[in-house]
């Protein structure tokens, strides 16, 4: 089963604390995309998941350099909406 | 019949929500998939919001929710369904993949 | 049955939000084959406790609880958002739950809806 | 001249920053003190809550940014100022205390 | 010189960390007023500062026994504005 | 003369209210008493880096930061907000102080505006 976790807020605590306790069940494949100020969340806080972004929203924020350092891939609507429905389950933060 | 995109959308216009659900629903539109937005809490006033009206035209079905306009004095508008949390209750069972943005 | 888990995670009564978040969560039990179950985490269990949001002229809190519960929903508090903030238990009827045992629910829900 | 306390208030009528400003203002007015509220952002969805209206019943000043209500077509009132960002910039050095609710 | 912080969101990092700042110079006497959910701000981060609540908030979070454990002085709004009008300087986080 | 500080500290764009927060900073410098200080601390300080809110149909910021330091008024970037989070330099011109040089501004102004 996959599942996708879509985050708004830069750092979310709790959205990330899931994802992370989700992904130890190996069934599951989680996934997160990062919108909006949670393309600035830490790197380090998403050690050890599937981490995709929103080009336009990384891109506004000027931190595209920084993204694409950290082999982040990048996705247009099109993109997201594809990751949207090829999950089981979505949970938009 | 498609696979239907649910939406549900609470905040004002000043929010990024508003940006993000206006091209992800183009988007999907656009692929030719169906999409519902539900509006509650300030949400509601994008009734306001031309840009939500353009959306209506491509195909997009709004649905409002009656009670949350009338404490805010949001005028009915003919693009919007003029609905209830029971609209909610069946989108979130019906569409293919939800989505909130709160 | 579509299992819904509405997610109530941010304090109190900043807004009207988590009032609505829970008149929402009454409203989905409207169509039948939805099955709620309301969950309380970080500041969001402060919800659980003996709140009076009429002095603050603030959204109605415990017949959201009590309406769900008669309709035969679950409502949720995760045990360690509680013991954090020394709460010792909820003051409405509810299943004390480990962030384990909630994570779970979210695993298993086909909906889930973080209401903030 | 009675000390004057200036409030800006930004947040719609969701917030609970609503009755602590009305509260607040009953209060002030009470104490014969003068009020005057400028009201911007999402903040000028007050023009439609009736409880604004009854403060400057109590003679409290409202202004309003008339920028951000022609955005979010939120239609004048009588009971408020139409004013623009040089009343707040006024407000902000003549009031004796000055807060932001924002 | 009197300032005085009011505080609506529990645990605002950056006013509590400005207001202990300021108190460290003695030439100031620093208070804070916590409402809305800040009343739920936890007292260890409080510690060194004069700090008041508003009741109506304190009470409207069930709280009430918490607070006048910790005897934080209460007030109603003829209290906050008094507490305005004789600071100097007042910030409303 | 009447100095006011304005705390830009939330994160850039999920709002248009930090956009909104610098018209109003602007808008004070109509009256001509007013001196202005924009510090920008915590998640703020992104937005003194090269954004591009076009792309997200967002707000005016760089315009509005040019027209106050072009009015005379300034701008302040905390440098331990900066540290924090890998920014090396602003990419407009501010005056880049410490935390304990900005507590001070806070103390000195008549008037404090955080905004969010």
């Amino acid at each position: 089963m996959k599942i996708l976790h879509i985050i708004r807020d830069k750092g979310h605590e709790l959205a990330l604390s899931t994802a992370l306790a989700q992904a130890t069940d190996l069934t599951q494949k989680v996934a997160l995309l990062l919108i909006h100020d949670a393309v600035l969340t830490r790197a380090e806080t998403l050690k050890g998941l599937e981490v995709f972004a929103l080009k336009d929203d990384v891109e506004a924020r000027g931190v595209g350099d920084v993204v694409r350092l950290r082999r982040m891939p990048l996705l247009d609507y099109n993109g997201m909406l594809e990751l949207i429905f090829e999950s089981d389950k979505v949970i938009a933060w | 019949m498609s696979e239907k995109l649910g939406i549900l959308l609470t905040t004002s216009p000043e929010n990024e929500n508003t940006h993000t659900v206006l091209r992800l629903a183009e988007t999907a539109l656009a692929e030719g998939r169906q999409v519902e937005i539900f509006l509650m809490c300030d949400g509601v006033y994008h009734l306001n919001d031309a840009r939500l009206e353009g959306l209506t035209q491509k195909g997009a079905k709004v649905v409002v929710c009656a009670h949350n306009c009338l404490e805010r004095k949001v005028e009915r508008k003919s693009f919007v369904l003029w609905g209830s949390q029971y609209d909610l209750a069946v989108l979130i069972k019906e569409s293919y993949r939800f989505l909130s943005f709160n | 049955m579509n299992q819904v888990a509405v997610i109530i995670h941010k304090s109190p009564f900043n807004t009207l939000r988590n009032s609505e978040g829970l008149r929402m969560a009454v409203g989905l039990t409207l169509e039948e084959d939805n099955k709620v179950t309301v969950i309380f985490v970080k500041d969001g269990v402060y919800l659980t406790g003996n709140v009076a949001p009429e002095k603050i002229q603030s959204g109605i809190i415990k017949k959201h609880l009590e309406a769900l519960r008669l309709l035969g929903h679950r409502l949720v508090v995760e045990r360690e958002s509680m013991e954090e903030r020394g709460i010792e238990e909820p003051s409405v009827k509810a299943d004390v739950l480990s962030s384990a045992e909630v994570v779970k629910i979210l695993s298993e829900a086909d909906r889930v809806i973080p209401w903030q």
